[in-house]
């Protein structure tokens, strides 16, 4: 016990010291609404709606963001459009739940949802930050502007069936090849 | 006739202007405090509110007001009302005490500078400020809640760690001013603050004061960070409000009779008393704030170790040795 | 437009009586349907919906249970072809006696590929598994009738024979 | 019973059972694609192989195929057995497109589960996929064949198990597809199993299509409530309302198997029209003031005018605990015992069944596994489908059926069918002439018999000669259960909690006592045989009070309407017409739907504390709030078997279980009914009920309309010859219902002297059910 003692004193004392040499310095605090903060490349903000490189609607309705999210900000109403297209009817973000874990855009298999740097969400009215698909599709691909779902899977949508890459044409029963 | 009229309007101008100043200096100690350990920890401290964020104490009082009064349901009511006022109010009645500068003559009479000069003055402001700890024991019981139940344990057993200390380490101070009067205390230390004469019974007394204030490092009964907000959790509004307050007008009180039994009262050179007496309790209060941002709070073992096994020996050691110099020198 | 085709087109009024008397003497009558799709096939020349749907018809079957028999067989053709099918065998034995080079000449001079049909509709060439004779490997199957082992000359004397005898 | 280990831990199974089976039961999850339960294995899909360590055979086998044997050692985790499932798995992904997010199964899907238990988790193959053409499957299913990895379930399922002829398999090597001749819909009445059976994307439910996600929906256990038969359902539904059914699993009644009437047919609950809210006099007004002056009312017309003034009508298809809570508020009020049923014959029919019979009954199990049937008076696709179903697999097991009734039967595998008009009928199970004595032997050389009665056509005079024939065929070791066919969800509930002192409606309302009715959940204008006479008797009714969940025609004439909940919003029991008890859950709570499908329609962005049009109750609570006080349903159910011994199992029972068989019990005397006399010159009229749109839940749901058939007469070529009519002419149809002028189906499998009507939304006043009954036939316009 001995041993410590002087140690011990010293550092009861030290922060004495250490606070009162920073009483004297400039604080580091960045005045926010005047001051704007540079943010990290990788900040995981609010959340938006990207299109595909040819300009769909990249979001597909899937569910799988909705069921990613921990705090079930997400909700969502698929349908289809003429040409066998699903998107969303509707697509709602709580933005007053999120908590911009990004789980969503991981968990999205078309790059559709996307996060932004826009943090600041604060408003007096809730449902303000309730954002319906208007407010969240933008006009552009996000951070991937060459990846399109529909060229990967052979559901002819956006390409007619057996013509996107990887795909052979649609197998004919009635063809005379053995 | 005339004459308790006089001394009844006396009491109550003296009392207006001390709960004034008193209440005045609380809410400004919260942002002082604010600033100070902004500033220590490299931040500004509010700054929004008004130059400088001096309005920040109106805009915290328009809040705490505004917000909902609540009352969980299974509080004891009444008691869970009343416990924010006991704190407030005892820390203000220990005020009544304390002399803030010399007598002064008005229109031929001596006024002694305290609301009233008690010959027993000492034993009540023990007395009273040990009734604080009913608010925060009061509070917790009747939110009828954990965190606040556990809160208010430990302030009941904080309490009796330390206030035998408290007590003890005013003894010596007695012994040299031979007196239960504060005033004659502070006129005991005209020429040398006890602070020099017998700096283990001041070292005792700031610690047990510390404690008493519920303060960083022994804040154990509100501890945020394990209890929540301890006895005060379920406490909303200006119910809060008053607790907090009264935390503070605590502290006021505390640098005060600081001020009183050790650093001289008002006795200073060049300035007038009372300014002095000010300045030293601004001090003391400075001192409480800035240990607040050095100190880690301690673990409840480790306080009551400290309150029994160290403070109470040194002080009734204190009191033997005093007593002792005091035989020895003859006074 | 699609062409209407008329039963008459497809069995002929002897063979379509037989079948349906046939078919009302057996327990299964199943057992039919590569019989009257083949009977389509030789009449009509490869068998149309309508061939699948008469076949199911005279047999009481619907017409997917005869679909399911009609596409299964790499012999019986849904699709049109050429008055000349040629099945040229791909199995093992004729490709390690040369039937690569066969079938490429064949694709040479016929300007086909697999599975194609001349343009003056006369010739189509098809890939077939084991025609099961080994024994003359390389071969090709023509109207059920077996030529082999091919040389490119015999091949060109084969076209040149079938050119000359089944051109209309 | 065979005892073998399975990694390591010891379990016994009956023999026979093959090693993924055993598997299955300790627990442990063996991949598989192909094999099903209902299906049996077929070994195609390779996925399920497990190394055997110590049996006849070791190695690594398909665990579907080999059954076990004593001391049998097998692994299922070891490393050759891993490995090769990985590999399995990896090449049945090669061509599949991987279109999860868009694809329906996503989520439910077989092929997702087995890929990652079998551990392929990354593409390697990068050579191009195979795709496939589509077809229109018609309205119900929507087919996309990229995703198919060929393991033949669906046609195991639809052909084989269910006996379809418009599916099947095209191609060979890697062209195979499964589908139609030509785009179409499907026209089995069970092709919705291809949509729980196909273990991918293939197959999906059309009317279902991107609606929702498994994983969101609400689900419960629940009853069909389309007919008698009671299948297990899973009704799914999201944001308040309900979007698809799949089949539950009830090994004693349906299997794992669903028609596509109880499938397809469950959006009545959410009929545009759909009463929402109480009424009184023309009025919106809260349910409780409704209940309230309802009460007050009856109180005041008993009072005044004695037990005979208010009359209460029970149904056959609300639960149990409605109609035993009617019969409760009878007693409350002080009136007459309430009437279960507007169908005096069928209810009495019914109450042969849930009595006389009650020792005999037959499960759909039992039909499954017997090796002859013989049916009396049903035409099972029409009147109870999984009974179809279930005869064809007498039939695929060697068994024989034979079909004893007068209407066209078409059933989806190769059956006797002996077309014996009404009176013959009656008089085979009566008498029994050649036929009989023919039918006799054949029953009496079966191992395993079974006789199915149809109570609407048989009647009760008919369903106790069946009985009868039953006992004589039964012998000590074998007996002949019997399996009844009743029309409603709760037709042997009704019957059961029927009180020998309740009599009929129409006797009920003979006179004019009777100045007030209470219609619980029924509509007795089309659910009983007397529309027109009862209609103008309702007019009389000082008070019409209606409970129910359907826009009906009695709905709509009531003074005073109280809303009520169909059976996926509410809970409660229905005994099946094999006299088991069937519990089901509330899956959704009642409430204006939020879901929305067009574009930008989103949900409510305002904040409701009540769910808007939530006021509908169930029944029961409404029932309860009458009598004053609610408690909850096990109460109820406790006071219930206090009151009905019969009962007895009824709080033990949980949704999605086998269900128990209530108590057997004495026969009771019922009226004999007397064979009328055919007067000379007129037909049998024999009413069917349509395969769809006949009972009144399938006339609601508007989801079914491209399965309705128009309505037509059909005869006998024959009797149209004598009649002189010819097919496609409009013929008027004289009968005890009113005179109908229809179009003409001649058909040649009907019973001579016999015309047949189907009831159905387009034809709705003929009734089946309504005993024997003569009808002339005239050409149409003949008379004007």
């Amino acid at each position: 016990m001995s041993r410590h003692v002087f140690r011990d004193i010293r550092g009861t004392l030290q922060p004495f010291w250490v606070t009162l040499r920073n009483l004297f310095r400039k604080p580091v605090t960045v005045q926010y609404p005047e001051q704007k903060q540079q943010l990290p490349e990788r900040y995981r903000a609010r959340l938006i709606l990207t299109r595909d490189p040819d300009g769909g609607e990249r979001c597909v309705a899937c569910h799988l963001c909705s069921a990613a999210c921990p705090v079930d900000c997400i909700s969502m109403q698929a349908t289809e459009a003429a040409d066998g297209r699903r998107y969303a009817a509707w697509f709602r973000i709580n933005f007053t739940r999120c908590i911009f874990c990004g789980l969503c855009t991981e968990a999205c298999p078309t790059k559709a949802i996307q996060v932004t740097a826009d943090f600041e969400l604060a408003g007096r009215d809730p449902l303000k930050l309730v954002y319906e698909k208007v407010d969240l599709l933008v006009d552009h691909c996000g951070n991937d502007n060459s990846y399109n779902f529909y060229h990967q899977t052979g559901i002819g949508v956006t390409a007619p069936r057996g013509e996107n890459p990887q795909e052979t044409k649609p197998m004919d029963v009635k063809d005379l090849m053995p | 006739m005339a004459d308790t009229l006089f001394t009844v309007v006396l009491i109550l101008a003296k009392l207006a202007l001390i709960f004034g100043v008193v209440l005045f200096m609380a809410a400004y100690l919260v942002l002082a405090e604010r600033k100070i350990l902004g500033r220590m920890q490299l931040r500004y401290g509010p700054n929004r509110v008004g130059p400088f964020g001096l309005m920040q104490p109106l805009a915290d009082v328009i809040k705490l007001l505004t917000k909902e009064d609540f009352l969980p349901a299974r509080a004891d009511k009444w008691l869970f009302l009343v416990a924010p006022g006991i704190t407030a109010v005892t820390a203000l009645l220990v005020f009544a005490v304390v002399p803030f500068g010399p007598t002064i003559e008005v229109f031929g009479r001596t006024i002694p500078a305290a609301v009233v000069d008690l010959n027993v003055g000492v034993l009540y402001f023990l007395g009273v400020s040990s009734m604080a700890v009913y608010g925060v024991v009061l509070g917790g019981w009747a939110s009828c809640s954990k965190y606040s139940l556990l809160g208010s344990v430990r302030g009941l057993s904080q309490m009796v760690s330390y206030e035998l200390s408290l007590g003890l380490s005013l003894v010596p101070v007695i012994m040299m001013a031979r007196s239960f009067s504060l005033h004659d205390i502070v006129m005991a230390q005209a020429s040398v603050p006890f602070l020099l004469l017998n700096p283990v019974a001041c070292f005792v007394f700031l610690i047990c004061i510390l404690a008493e204030s519920n303060r960083i490092p022994f804040d154990l009964p509100e501890a945020e960070n394990e209890l929540v907000g301890g006895f005060h959790t379920e406490y909303s509004g200006m119910r809060f409000g008053l607790f907090f307050v009264g935390e503070y007008i605590n502290l006021v009180v505390l640098g005060s009779l600081m001020t009183v039994f050790f650093l001289g009262g008002w006795h200073g050179p060049w300035l007038p008393p009372v300014v002095w007496f000010l300045i030293k309790v601004l001090m003391v209060c400075g001192l409480f704030i800035w240990i607040r941002a050095c100190l880690p709070r301690l673990r409840y073992d480790q306080l009551m170790n400290l309150g029994w096994k160290v403070l109470l020996p040194v002080s009734l050691l204190n009191i033997l040795v005093t007593g002792a110099v005091l035989l020895g020198l003859g006074l | 437009m699609k062409e209407i085709i008329t039963t008459d087109a497809l069995l002929d009024a002897q063979q379509l009586g037989d079948f349906v008397r046939h078919a009302g003497e057996i327990e299964h009558p199943r057992e039919l349907i590569v019989d009257v799709l083949r009977a389509i096939q030789t009449r009509y020349g490869w068998v149309p919906d309508e061939g699948v749907e008469l076949t199911a018809s005279i047999l009481g079957l619907t017409a997917i249970e005869v679909e399911e028999i009609a596409t299964f067989y790499d012999k019986i053709f849904r699709r049109p072809v050429g008055r000349v099918t040629m099945h040229l065998c791909d199995s093992i034995c004729c490709w390690s006696r040369g039937g690569e080079e066969i079938a490429a000449h064949l694709k040479k001079i016929l300007g086909i590929e697999f599975g194609q049909t001349t343009d003056d509709g006369l010739f189509t060439l098809l890939p077939s598994c084991c025609l099961g004779c080994c024994g003359i490997a390389p071969a090709l199957m023509i109207d059920q009738q077996f030529y082999g082992p091919l040389t490119v000359e015999m091949v060109d004397e084969l076209i040149a024979t079938l050119r000359r005898e089944r051109s209309v | 019973m065979v005892t073998l280990t399975i990694d390591n831990q010891t379990v016994t199974v009956p023999a026979g059972t093959t090693v993924l089976e055993a598997a299955q039961k300790l627990g442990i999850v063996v991949p598989h694609l192909c094999y099903h339960k209902e299906l049996g294995a077929v070994g195609s899909c390779r996925m399920c192989a497990v190394m055997i360590h110590k049996g006849t055979l070791t190695g690594l086998k398909m665990s579907c195929l080999i059954a076990v044997e004593e001391g049998m050692v097998v692994t299922t985790t070891d490393e050759r057995s891993m490995a090769l499932r990985e590999q399995v798995g990896e090449w049945l992904m090669l061509n599949h497109p991987h279109d999860c997010p868009v694809c329906d199964e996503g989520g439910e899907c077989q092929l997702q589960e087995m890929t990652i238990a079998v551990g392929h988790g990354r593409r390697r193959y990068t050579g191009k996929k195979h795709t496939y053409p589509n077809q229109d499957l018609g309205p119900f299913i929507a087919q996309e064949m990229n995703r198919c990895i060929h393991c033949y379930r669906c046609a195991r399922t639809y052909k084989d198990y269910c006996g379809g002829r418009d599916f099947g398999v095209m191609g060979s090597r890697n062209r195979v597809t499964f589908g139609r001749f030509a785009d179409g819909m499907l026209q089995s009445d069970f092709s919705g199993n291809l949509i729980d059976f196909c273990p991918t994307g293939v197959f999906t439910d059309r009317t279902f299509r991107f609606t929702s996600r498994f994983w969101d929906l609400q689900e419960a256990d629940s009853v069909c409530s389309h007919c008698g038969v009671g299948c297990a359902v899973i009704p799914g539904g999201r944001l308040h309302q309900l979007q698809r059914v799949r089949s539950g699993t009830n090994a004693a009644v349906n299997g794992s198997f669903l028609c596509d009437r109880g499938r397809f047919g469950f959006d009545y609950g959410r009929h545009p029209e759909r009463p929402r809210r109480a009424r009184r006099d023309g009025q919106e007004v809260a349910v409780d003031v409704a209940l309230e002056a309802l009460m007050s009312d009856a109180r005041a017309l008993i009072d005044a005018e004695g037990p005979e003034a208010v009359l209460l009508l029970g149904s056959e298809r609300a639960s149990l605990e409605s109609n035993w809570l009617l019969q409760r508020l009878a007693k409350e009020l002080g009136c007459r015992v309430p009437v279960l049923s507007p169908h005096a014959r069928r209810h009495q029919a019914a109450q042969a069944v849930a009595f006389d019979l009650s020792h005999q009954l037959a499960s759909l199990a039992d039909v499954r596994t017997a090796d002859v049937a013989v049916v009396f008076g049903v035409d099972p696709l029409a009147e109870a489908p999984l009974l179809a179903l279930a005869l064809r697999q007498i039939v695929r097991q060697g068994g024989r059926v034979v079909v004893c009734d007068p209407r066209p039967v078409e059933l989806p595998f190769a059956f006797e069918h002996q077309p014996l008009s009404p009176l013959a009928l009656h008089e085979l199970l009566g008498g029994g002439d050649m036929d009989g004595k023919h039918l006799r032997d054949l029953l009496r050389q079966a191992k395993q018999p079974v006789l199915v009665a149809g109570a609407d056509l048989l009647g009760t005079a008919g369903l106790r000669h069946v009985h009868s024939l039953a006992q004589r065929i039964a012998t000590d070791d074998r007996a002949c259960p019997i399996y009844p066919v009743l029309a409603g969800a709760n037709s042997f509930g009704a019957a059961l909690l029927s009180l020998p002192e309740q009599d009929d409606l129409m006797t009920r309302l003979e006179g004019d006592h009777v100045r007030m009715m209470i219609c619980l959940e029924t509509d007795p204008l089309v659910e009983g045989p007397d529309g027109k006479p009862l209609g103008e008797r309702l007019a009389r009714l000082e008070k019409l009070v209606v409970f129910d969940y359907l826009p009906t025609a009695v709905a709509a004439r009531a003074d005073t309407f109280i809303p009520t909940c169909p059976p996926v919003e509410a809970s409660g029991t229905f005994i099946n017409s094999e006299g088991r008890l069937r519990r089901f859950e509330r899956v959704l709570a009642p409430g204006a739907s939020l879901a929305h499908k067009e574009d930008g329609a989103h949900p409510p962005r305002a904040f409701f504390l009540t769910q808007p049009d939530s006021e509908p109750l169930p029944a029961p609570r409404l029932l309860q709030r009458l009598l004053g006080g609610e408690t909850s349903l096990a109460q109820i159910q406790a006071e219930m078997v206090m009151d009905r011994p019969r009962l007895a199992a009824l709080p033990q029972l949980k949704a999605g279980e086998e269900g128990e068989r209530v108590a057997a019990t004495v026969a009771r005397a019922l009226p004999e009914e007397k064979l009328p006399e055919q007067p000379a010159g007129t037909l049998q009229l024999v009413v069917s009920p349509a395969r769809y749109g006949s009972d009144l839940l399938s006339r609601y749901a508007r989801q079914l309309t491209p399965r309705l058939t128009t309505a037509c007469v059909y005869l006998h070529p024959e009797d149209a010859e004598r009649h002189g009519v010819q097919e496609g002419d409009r013929v008027d149809l004289d009968t005890r219902f009113g005179r109908f002028t229809l179009p003409l189906a001649l058909s040649e499998t009907l019973a001579r002297g016999c015309a047949l009507v189907e009831n159905s939304a387009a034809l709705p006043e003929p009734i089946p059910g309504s005993g024997i009954s003569f009808c002339r036939i005239g050409r149409g316009g003949a008379n004007g």
